[in-house]
């Protein structure tokens, strides 16, 4: 396998793409929304950038990920065009999901994003469904359920371990602890640790850094390897921060100013900017072109779903049933 | 016609549509049964034997045992049906749907709308309903209504072993995913079904009895227990339609609003309790739709605001009896005008 | 009086509640906040704000935040109730209920039958429903219907703030286990609400409005709604009775059925999804007991079959609205005799 | 703490008293169910009764149990009566549920037992709520949860451990391994092992011979100790079998006749039969008075249990609701 530092110049140009198109949306959602421009609840992936693109840096469209209410980077990661995602969570007529989905629902099927999901962890059964699929029908996919440290308590996930385990699934389990649940401390809500509870379903488990991309990349590249080898689930517990509140609105006080300086400190693009600039990978005006695409891509995406239409009302009772 | 039980009409249909199309798959708690175990394989064949024999016949990559955890396997199902497969899951007791409802009515059924009609779902959930085998208040209940409330389901609900091989095989071929509801009570019960495949269509009521006094709707087992009832009551003279709507989800509004066009009176059985029921829907419909036909008060007759007591003696009067929709029925006749009502 | 919002009313009765009787202790997902982290301490009080400054009143023992797992502390509370205490527990949204309704109706709800009458579980579980919120699909639901159908538990669905503090308030009095359904887009709305405790008792319904022409029975956020097109309609020379019937379990049924006799026509409205919903629950009711009195159809406005969407243009037109309960009022007063419908 | 060999006469009669109640009782159900005597599901506990009756002869009325399926040996192990055991199961008037239960949902507040369970892992969450009622009413009392091999896969239970380690609940998870769920083998269906998967939830976990009361009363004495002391909750995973099918009607075909035969030599009334006697604790004619004791209060409660009316119908709808 491949270790993050032996990527070429282009798949690391490209992980640098996905994590910038990330921050770059995340950012001009949390402006729209103080703007008043989104309806509804948003939460956004800003910070988290190195766990979603190092794992899904290695997987393509054999592969099917879950996601959570904090979704949008992990449908960038996997390769969702940012225009109509943004036209979706501006509800617009031509948005991803029609505008019936939202933030909270973005999917791309075509593209193995199995969609973000209102309700904490209920991505775990579904992504082992999908590695079932793939499993069953000898496609070489995997599953990957990415969840958070709140999502770690829930049924649904610990019974996925399991399912996973036992049925010796093709399944990576991402959880993306950024030390709160709302304003609720991982720290005091998760009894034991996220490693030895997966190693309790014996299931291979490791802790990674999830702001170092390269960290990410090279053991999610190693559990994605087990998976399609037909050696069953691994459980990655990345250590990473959100930027923001919860959901746009949340003044975050349950975090101190100065926890929160640490957390910028150790932003997951800027590492990456450092290591591939002192290692000579990359060159800053490698890093610069990607940045002023990024930055038109965006303004475009936000330009085009701000003119979109809203969906017609006709379309309030399609879609239910594909017949009924 | 050969006869067969609904136990095996059902596990006929499964080996049928298994055979047609390699990605329906099963899942579930002891389907198989033995996994694990140094004893007899396909042990058990589900809890009542309705899925024997069908691993050893499409192996263990097709009919997969599960771990006594719904929340992950119903959902899994969901998972596979969003991404290629077409499971049939079954939950046993329909009463243990509070432990994983979150994937089937927040998950399966709205991935379609949510997702703007881009996704597919083709999953089955089969699961026995229903009282009269003592099984108390954790094992008996119906519940149907909860999931004919749900957009996104469709709701299943074969009256006797033909019904179960044709709605089973139109629910496993159906690209929507649909709560398949067998009473535990007619596993046992036989009728003419044919060894050939076939698909009933859903949303197209049966009408098992025709008669021009009243209007019988009736869900599931109660529709055999309606049609003893209208049998019953022709005797006397009065002479009943009964209709089994087959599927609560899509409901064939059209059969049932014609029938009381025709009859001017209406008795809904459902053995699911009352409130928000699958009475008080029919009920709603009428009262909206064939107002003007209807000569006499509606009679709904259910299962009380209870739950499924064990003891035998009280589990017999819980369950909406023959004699109970005769009373409903003769009680309409009453009314045989609205002036009379009036 | 004092005006008052519903968020404000809520957590009086909460507080008041807390200090009348000590076994009455909350818990829920950052119900106070903060927990276990080194910022503020009750950073939250709850997503929406309700429950905040209870635990700086009440401390960490009767002010419990909770992990991210309702099984297990929705479980708790039942079993917390059954063993003494008389715990709150909030669910955030009336749609994570899929993940731990087991809980609730399988346990909570028939402990007291199945126990043969010797548990009292005297809990309260506090859940924001409804549209309105663009918060799309599972997070926009009522689902009450559901609640409504299971014997055992009661379900309380307050309209404004005075009913908020009133009905919280008979809630945690209560010996039996209640479903809290708080609407979301009400939490700001004000009302004249009494400083002192007050319990409005349950199955009495509220008459918020009274005519001659037709009998409007609504929920939750509906009655405002409902009451809007009753003031319309008045100006145009049609009367309305509005029932709010303040709790869905116990019913009512009394004085729904008294009104009826006296306009003898009816419209339900009905946030909820209409299949098996208090929609056709009501009509059922009405079709059954009243129905000599009827002169027309009966007229349910209720959200379409299909989940709620998210798009803003979308969800507008989701939810029942004074025009549509107006048109159906007009449409029942068409019907302005049996002859006419006939 | 005394460990079970300094046990006085009177506790150790009183153990054996009531595990001999339980193989007893279950040996009769099981010959009425056979004759078609008893109506619906009946799970039968025989052959666990050493881990029922060790755990609860530490427990008192203080404390509460939460009970599974197969249910009556805890039901008897913490002190319900088996007359209106017996009347319930029959589904008669004077049962102690007044019928309405049966034998799957067989409950006595009074005594703690807060009921049999026809959802499988659903006592688990129960009894963290019964250890949450001691600890704020600071009563001093414990929950315990008995839940199977099979169970212990349910999200119920998974999350009621996170539960009671963070909110330090007096707790003791009592998983009850007789090898199968139904006819589904543990060893299979469990990933990892019950007592890592305990660590991993931070939770002091032991694996216990189910078989031997002497080692099942010491190390729950310990846990429960632990738990009145504050310090939280512990997990005991009991290894053991059930001599009788999943429920009557079960031919047990999953299990080889070598494996029955095995688990019939672990037998641990005979164990605690022989330990006693050749320690020379009680005496064999002890044990006999005890056999003689229980023999006729079995026989009675079934006889007056098949003598009992059937409640009226007009109860049909009583007991629903306190007030209504
Ligand atoms: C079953 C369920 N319970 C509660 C919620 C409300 N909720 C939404 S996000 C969230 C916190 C999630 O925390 P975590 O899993 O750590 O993810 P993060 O937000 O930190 O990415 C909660 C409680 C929900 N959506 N679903
Ligand atoms: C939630 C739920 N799923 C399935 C069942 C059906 N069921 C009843 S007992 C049982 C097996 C239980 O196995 P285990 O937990 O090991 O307990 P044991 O029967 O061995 O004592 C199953 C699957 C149920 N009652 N509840
Ligand atoms: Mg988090
Ligand atoms: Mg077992």
């Amino acid at each position: 396998m491949v270790s993050g530092l032996q990527l070429s110049r282009e798949d690391l140009t490209q992980a640098y793409r996905r994590m910038r198109r990330i921050r770059v949306f995340e950012n001009a959602l949390h402006a729209e929304f103080a703007a008043g421009e989104i309806p509804g609840f948003v939460h956004l992936y800003a910070g988290e950038e190195a766990s979603g693109v190092g794992v899904c840096m290695h997987l393509d469209d054999r592969d099917a990920i879950a996601s959570t209410h904090r979704g949008h980077g992990h449908c960038i990661a996997k390769g969702v065009e940012t225009g109509p995602m943004m036209m979706e969570i501006f509800g617009r007529e031509g948005g991803i999901c029609g505008g019936k989905g939202g933030s909270m629902h973005i999917a791309d099927l075509s593209r193995g994003m199995l969609g973000a999901n209102g309700i904490v962890g209920a991505g775990g059964p579904l992504a082992c469904g999908a590695a079932l699929t793939a499993k069953t029908l000898g496609t070489g996919g995997v599953g990957v359920a990415f969840y958070g440290d709140g999502a770690s308590n829930q049924g649904s996930i610990l019974e996925s371990y399991n399912l996973a385990k036992i049925w010796n699934l093709p399944m990576v389990f991402v959880c993306e602890d950024n030390g709160f649940a709302e304003s609720t401390a991982s720290s005091w809500s998760v009894g034991g640790s996220q490693i030895d509870r997966g190693k309790g379903f014996g299931i291979p488990s490791r802790e990674v850094n999830g702001n170092d991309f390269f960290e990410v990349f090279n053991t999610a590249g190693e559990a994605i390897e087990r998976a399609r080898a037909g050696e069953g689930p691994t459980l990655l517990h990345m250590r990473l921060a959100r930027y923001y509140g919860h959901f746009e609105g949340d003044a975050m006080t349950y975090k101190t100013a100065e926890e929160q300086a640490t957390e910028k400190a150790n932003d997951p693009l800027d590492f990456f900017r450092g290591r591939v600039i002192e290692t000579q990978l990359l060159r800053q005006t490698d890093l610069d072109a990607v940045d002023a695409e990024i930055d038109a891509e965006i303004a475009e995406a936000l330009a085009a779903a701000k003119a979109a239409p809203m969906p017609p009302t006709d379309q309030l009772t399609t879609d239910v049933y594909v017949s009924y | 016609m050969p006869m067969k039980s609904y136990r095996e009409a059902i596990n006929e249909a499964l080996v049928q549509e298994m055979e047609r199309d390699e990605r329906v798959i099963l899942m579930g708690e002891d389907i198989s049964g033995g996994t694990g175990g140094n004893g007899d394989q396909d042990a058990w064949g589900g809890p009542l034997g309705v899925t024997k024999g069908l691993r050893p016949k499409f192996g263990p990559d097709r009919v997969l045992d599960t771990h006594l955890a719904e929340i992950s396997f119903v959902g899994a199902a969901a998972g596979a049906a969003a991404t290629g497969l077409r499971p049939v899951v079954e939950l046993m007791f329909v009463d243990f749907m509070g432990v994983c409802f979150d994937q089937i009515f927040n998950q399966a059924a709205k991935f379609r709308y949510m997702f703007g009609g881009k996704a597919v779902t083709p999953m089955v959930v089969r699961m026995m309903y229903g009282a009269g085998f003592r099984a108390a208040s954790q094992h008996s209940q119906c519940l149907y209504p909860m999931f004919t409330h749900i957009p996104g389901l469709k709701v299943a609900l074969p009256s006797n072993a033909y019904e179960a091989k044709g709605l089973l095989t139109q629910a496993i071929r159906d690209d929507d995913p649909v709560m398949f509801f067998e009473h535990k009570m007619l596993y046992d019960e036989t009728a003419e079904v044919p060894d050939e495949p076939y698909a009933i269509p859903f949303g197209e009521a049966n009408v098992t009895r025709e008669g021009d006094d009243v209007t019988v709707v009736a869900f599931g087992r109660m529709v055999n227990i309606a049609g003893q009832a209208a049998d019953s009551l022709a005797k006397a003279g009065i002479t009943c339609t009964v209709v089994d709507p087959r599927t609560t989800s899509p409901l064939d509004t059209e059969t049932i609003l014609e029938t009381v066009e025709e009859t001017g009176r209406l008795v809904v059985v459902d053995e699911a309790h009352p409130r928000c029921s699958m009475a008080s829907d029919i009920a709603g419909l009428v009262a909206e739709n064939a107002f003007g036909a209807l000569k006499a008060p509606i009679r709904l007759v259910t299962a009380p605001h209870a739950p499924v007591p064990f003891s035998p003696a009280l589990e017999d009067a819980y369950i909406p009896s023959v004699g109970k929709i005769e009373d409903a029925v003769r009680d309409a006749m009453g009314h045989g005008s609205r002036e009379a009502a009036e």
